[in-house]
């Protein structure tokens, strides 16, 4: 029983199809979806694909950024407006992997995976689901539901950081490039030098990107230094329970987390 | 970023040659550029079939029952094989030089004993319909207690895995349950010694990772013989293992390889080779069994975690008086090749140094993980480790530089090692003396003056058979023009004396102080 | 925090071929009728030069240009026995095998070539560009072509050889381990420098430096490949490996590349290599193997470098930043921050 | 169930069938025969069977075949110039960078879909460029230098050409 490959030219079709059979899988980039058909996963009966240009759009306004679910790391790469995303899109494997890698794949990439969804997360992005009474969820809600039923997301759309508000760090045991130990994202907007609505994500410590919230507590009204993120550092892994897997237990994993959030929010090499 | 040292060992050599030291280009590599190097599997033949294993989720368990009824049915599958279609369901690699048991199945019938021990084989037009019917068959297991660590395994009470070996050990000269070494006397030099250091040291499991997974192709070929492209290592080693678990004369057997995508130790297994010559048998296809990634990384061989113990008896001068070592391999849930590994261990014990006292047992252990193999530095590499790990802190103990501790304890032309053979053709000291000087490493001028060459009289050596110049100068000459074993017959070498009194000083007491004395407690670095 | 250097050193041997021997190989070398040789082995390359080496060696014997030798491997049917390529056992082994068959060869063509000439084949040498001569007068000389026109369609002679090499397998004394393990020793000094951060416990090489003592370097090239490659991998060993993250517990096995940790590109390191050659009197031109042992220092060095750097010895392999992190911790004055 | 795809193959076009969701790489050796791309992990994790489709790299493993219509494959097979061997090809034999070669094919495709955007890179672009590309033989130092030196002489052999 081989599987069956569908194409089609709207967005709202694919989603159609999708949602109409159990086995159907959305290929996005065929970073997940490929290597599971090269597995013969037995879950996978449908591909579905869309040729939708809307997929590959990235809209950049002074104070919108909306980027389609097949926007590709390389495509991001490849936009000067986007310059604060480089630094996540080039953190998504090699060049052949940004090639394929998705945002919307990306989005549902299980754990140590996920790097540019964890940026995401800083940003407050929300998603836009394709289909029927297509609606707009924050991404914070989907990641929460994403192992639970097939929803096919049309784009992602967040606010434009104010520039130098925006930073990431992604923690990788193998250079220049290897899977995340953990990934952390910050949106820090300054208020006469102080964070104000601050937002913090953690990628590759549970099975889905995760919001630091108890940091983004911690750091609210204060300025970023040393004596001023203290409690926000102590605070680093309240809420989060990392995991133990192939690339880091979640001991070292609890254990480096302050330090790294010390040196991206200090600026420090690491 | 590599240099030739011409100058050193020069009156060794004869360097009046005009190919042999050329940095001449490979001749594969023009086909490795323009990807023309034919490896086994870019060979191609009309109906290929593909061969794809089912692997035991559990690491010890019993078989209930195996239903491949509904496997049978599936599209593309055109046979399955099991246990009792393997004509010789059970070897062990070295057999071929008669070297253990035979203990391993080709297919597990009623226990598994690792998890991954192959049950059944899907034969199917392809890999996906393999893959496909493999997730329809049926088997109910009877989950049984395992067993991991290499010391649990070897408690009286530890469950046994390998039914060749009930003992969970391999056994050497049909009595014992390890290999033992016993050069002097190393408990009356623990208590002659300044110092006793002991401590514990632990390989991981570590995969070959070639770029190349393993795999084969077996073709029918005319007049009933087989012809097998294959990825393998030991292109002889392999034919004769597939021969005889296949119950086939060698000849019927046609092997061509010799162009691999890395193998590091990983490719001698034979791992695909039998079921794939089966196969093309029971079908009349030719039949392509490709190892997936994942199962070579889980499921194929691994070199094998040690556990190696070492305590050492130091005196204050610099000199080991003693070193005793145990060590366990973790051959996993059947031999393979460990059994021979922990041989060639025993032999490298106690490394690159003269030490007059040393006792050594080794073990391989069964276990219910993924069977163990050879890897790039088979049976040495963790030894090293542990042993260059315990000279640096031996080295700190005794307050003297790690290098400069090192080449006093080197052994030397004329040094008996602790397996009772000459040392001859040396050189550790003269590696030391070039890296500390590329490395701006600081040496004491006693240490640069030191030379491998210089034979060491004194009890912890054979006397000194100076190296005759005619075989030195001879590089070209090779042993079947001479005795086949350089080394001197057994009853020739004069066992050394099992001593009571503290050992005498490696060189001789006066040279040994003279040597030795500037380097009393200092500290440098 | 604070990164912390400091360097370590290693010194090793290592022996070359099958523990005890008992490790045949066997080579055929034979000209085709217009002077160029085949060598026939069963051998395996897999990556490590095999067919490069024998060649060199071949011609070497022969006294013919490398061109002139093509290496044919494997081939169970047309290629003699060979125990296979591991144990470091390619070069010394199959080298071996290889120097007979084309030491046999040889004779025979030098015999072609003096009835060629009317001299005592004694009285002959080859220029290893292709032609055979008289000792002292190179005039009277004949192209190795012509020797083995004549030989194949005149003379009627095969100008070819049967190699073997054997290291007679040998026992080991069940009460004391007394044995002959290998013929020949192979060694290494090398010393690595790190770089230790003490608040992850991550650990970088910076340098290593390293003495190779290998008999004879039959192809430096070849040499340089495998020792580079093999202190990559031994570097890999000691901080990244393992197949089983949580050993003895077999959880988390690594499925891909991804999840299975070797160093990348980025984290390679400068390395320093000098080359000695102290001859195996049995060896090939005094060849020992490169092949296996250019990885075993490298694991000690570094675990010695990380203890010099920050004071603390993790004896479990890999040495991950955790491991290093955990006994920084453990340390009642830990961590200088 | 077999679906007929074409696409551009080295410059050729080239037709045939493939089963439906098959990927890039089988379709490329099975059906097409093109065996100078090789197959390290069918995961998208090693590297091995990078092909450049319409100039960027992609995993040929994890690529949908049909997703490759109408485009433009390049492979390792088309990287000769006629007679001559491509710079990089030249360049990663000086350098002796491949032992067993298995990788190689992939390397040289990593390579050249950088030099075909950048004749002067930098040591960390190549680097990042052959990151996701798995060597277990080199030690990528060799392929690293070879890809440099490559560039050199591309540049060199462009800036010929100009004058020219």
């Amino acid at each position: 029983m081989s599987v069956t490959v569908k194409t089609f030219a709207r967005l709202e079709e694919a989603a159609a199809a999708l949602s109409s059979e159990r086995g159907a899988r959305f290929l996005g980039g065929g970073t997940l979806v490929m290597r599971a058909l090269n597995e013969a996963d037995p879950a996978i009966t449908t591909i579905v694909r869309a040729t939708d240009p809307g997929l590959a759009q990235i809209t950049v306004s002074s104070s919108r950024v909306e980027l389609g679910a097949g926007v590709t790391m390389a495509m991001i790469l490849a936009e000067r407006e986007l310059a604060f995303l480089h630094p996540v899109a080039r953190a998504v494997g090699g060049p052949a992997v940004r090639e394929a890698a998705t945002v919307g794949g990306n989005l549902f990439a299980p754990s140590p995976y996920g790097d540019f969804a964890t940026a995401l997360l800083a940003l407050d992005a929300t998603v836009t689901l394709a289909g029927q009474g297509a609606r707009e969820l924050p991404l914070e809600e989907l990641l929460g539901r994403r192992d639970r039923g097939v929803s096919l997301v049309a784009r992602v759309a967040f606010r434009r950081p104010a520039s130098d508000t925006f930073r990431f760090a992604k923690v990788t045991r193998v250079r220049p490039k290897g899977v995340s130990v953990l990934s952390i994202a910050a949106q820090l907007p300054l208020a006469s030098g102080r964070v104000a609505g601050g937002r913090v994500a953690y990628g590759a410590l549970e099975r889905t990107p995760v919001r630091a919230k108890a940091v983004e507590r911690a750091l609210e009204g204060r300025s970023l230094d040393r004596g001023a993120i203290a409690p926000a550092l102590a605070a680093a892994a309240d809420g989060v329970a990392p995991v133990d897997d192939a690339i880091a237990s979640a001991w070292w994993r609890r254990e480096i987390l302050p330090v790294h959030l010390r040196r991206l929010l200090l600026g420090e090499a690491t | 970023m590599l240099e030739l040292r011409k100058d050193i060992f020069a009156d060794e050599r004869d360097d009046n040659l005009k190919e042999v030291g050329r940095p001449t280009q490979r001749q594969d590599m023009l086909g490795h550029v323009t990807g023309t190097s034919a490896y086994y599997d870019d060979h191609r033949f009309a109906n290929l079939l593909h061969l794809k294993v089912l692997r035991s989720p559990h690491a010890h368990a019993r078989i209930r029952s195996i239903d491949v009824e509904a496997a049978a049915r599936a599209p593309g599958v055109k046979r399955i094989i099991r246990a009792a279609d393997v004509p010789v369901n059970l070897n062990t690699l070295l057999s071929l030089i008669q070297f253990g048991k035979d203990d391993e199945p080709s297919l597990a019938s009623d226990v598994v004993r690792y998890q991954g021990e192959p049950i059944l084989a899907i034969v199917a037009t392809s890999e996906r319909a393999a893959r496909e019917a493999l997730a329809l068959v049926r088997i109910s297991y009877d989950p049984l207690p395992a067993v991991f660590d290499v010391e649990q395994a070897l408690k009286p009470d530890a469950v046994s895995v390998n039914p060749a070996y009930p003992k969970n050990t391999f056994e050497y000269h049909g009595k014992y349950d390890h290999q033992k070494l016993r050069f002097g006397d190393v408990e009356a030099a623990f208590a002659q010694a300044d110092m006793v250091l002991e401590d514990r040291y632990q390989m991981s499991p570590i995969e070959h990772a070639p770029t190349e997974t393993n795999g084969s192709i077996a073709v029918p070929d005319t007049n009933g013989r087989f012809t097998v492209h294959t990825s393998t290592q030991a292109l002889f080693f392999s034919l004769d293992t597939a021969a005889k678990i296949n119950a086939m004369p060698s000849n019927q057997l046609h092997f061509i390889g010799g162009t691999v995508g890395g193998g590091f130790g990983g490719k001698v297994d034979t791992l695909t080779e039998p079921l794939a010559i089966l196969a093309a048998r029971l079908t009349g296809a030719p039949v392509r069994y490709r190892m997936s990634r994942h199962e070579e990384m889980q499921f194929g061989s691994p070199r094998g975690a040690e556990r190696i113990y070492i305590k050492d008896g130091v005196m204050r001068d610099g000199r080991i008086i003693a070193r005793k070592a145990t060590a366990y391999f973790d051959s996993g849930a059947y031999t393979r090749l460990s059994s021979y590994a922990v041989v060639k261990c025993v032999a490298h014990i106690p490394g690159p140094y003269t030490i007059p006292n040393v006792h050594a047992d080794v073990f391989c252990v069964f276990t219910n993980r993924t069977p163990a193999t050879a890897m790039r530095g088979f049976g040495v590499t963790a030894l090293d480790f542990a042993l260059e790990c315990q000279m640096d802190k031996d080295a700190v103990a005794i307050g003297m530089d790690p290098l400069e501790f090192r080449m006093l304890n080197a052994y030397r032309d004329g040094d008996m090692k602790a397996h009772r053979r000459e040392a001859k053709n040396c050189a550790l000291i003269e590696c030391a003396q070039v890296a500390a000087e590329k490395a701006n490493w600081p040496l004491r001028e006693e240490f640069r003056r030191m030379s491998s060459r210089t034979a060491r009289p004194g009890a912890r050596a054979a006397p000194p058979q100076p190296v005759s110049p005619q075989s030195a100068r001879a590089p070209q000459r090779i042993s079947y023009e001479r005795p086949a074993v350089s080394a001197p017959r057994p009853a020739d070498t004069p066992a050394p004396p099992a001593r009571t009194e503290p050992p005498a000083p490696p060189p001789g007491a006066t040279h040994g102080a003279r040597r030795f004395s500037s380097v009393f407690g200092t500290r440098r670095r | 925090m604070a990164k912390h250097r400091g360097r370590g050193v290693a010194t090793i041997n290592y022996p070359i071929g099958m523990n005890l021997g008992g490790d045949p190989s066997q080579a055929l070398v034979h000209s085709n009728p217009t002077g160029k040789f085949t060598v026939s082995l069963s051998s395996i390359d897999l990556g490590q030069g095999m067919k490069s080496v024998t060649r060199q060696i071949c011609a070497e014997t022969l006294g013919v240009p490398v061109e002139d030798v093509y290496v044919d491997t494997a081939d169970s049917d047309t290629g003699p026995h060979c125990m296979g390529s591991f144990a470091s056992r390619g070069t010394h082994r199959v080298g071996n095998a290889v120097m007979v068959a084309a030491r046999e060869a040889r004779a025979v063509m030098m015999e072609a070539a003096a009835e060629e000439l009317e001299v005592d084949p004694g009285d002959l040498e080859t220029d290893g560009r292709g032609a055979i001569h008289v000792k002292g007068a190179p005039h009277r000389s004949i192209s190795v072509r012509d020797v083995a026109i004549a030989a194949q369609f005149r003379q009627g002679k095969t100008i070819s050889g049967r190699g073997i090499f054997l290291v007679p397998l040998s026992d080991v004394d069940p009460e004391t381990g007394e044995m002959s393990p290998a013929t020949c020793y192979a060694h290494a000094c090398l010393i690595a420098e790190v770089e230790v951060d003490d608040e992850t416990g991550d650990v970088t090489v910076l340098k290593m430096t390293s003495t190779y003592e290998l008999g004879r370097a039959i192809n430096p090239k070849l040499v340089e490949q495998q020792l580079v490659g093999g202190s990559w991998m031994g570097m890999s060993h000691a901080l990244f490996e393992t197949a089983e993250p949580y050993y003895p517990d077999t959880r988390e096995g690594p499925r891909d590349f991804n999840e299975y940790l070797m160093p990348g590109p980025g984290d390679i390191c400068p390395h320093d290599i000098v080359v000695l050659e102290r001859p195996a009197p049995d060896g090939p031109f005094g060849a020992k193997g490169p092949g296996e042992m250019c990885a075993n220092p490298v694991l000690p060095a570094i675990a010695n470098a990380v203890f010099n750097a920050v004071g603390v010895r993790v004896n479990e392999l890999p040495i991950t930043p955790e491991k290093v992190l955990r006994a920084l911790k453990a340390r009642p004055a830990s961590v200088g921050r | 169930m077999k679906a007929p795809i074409q696409f551009r193959l080295n410059g050729e076009e080239t037709a045939t069938f493939a089963d439906a969701g098959a990927n890039l790489l089988d379709v490329l050796r099975e059906a097409v025969g093109d065996l100078s791309v090789k197959g390290g992990c069918w995961q998208g994790t090693c590297g091995t069977c990078t092909v450049l489709v319409d100039g960027a790299p992609r995993l040929s493993c994890i690529t949908l075949a049909e997703s490759c219509a109408g485009k433009s494959i390049e492979t390792v097979a088309g990287l000769r110039r006629g007679a001559d061997l491509h710079p990089l090809q030249t360049s990663f034999m000086e350098h002796f960078a491949a032992q067993c070669g298995y990788c190689t094919p992939g390397m040289l495709m990593a390579a050249k879909a950088l030099l075909d955007r950048n004749l002067n890179p930098t040591r960390a672009e190549v680097v990042d460029a052959i990151c996701g590309n798995i060597c277990r033989c080199t030690g990528y130092e060799p392929i690293i230098a070879a890809i440099l030196e490559a560039a050199r002489l591309e540049a060199s052999l462009g800036a010929n050409q100009r004058r020219a």
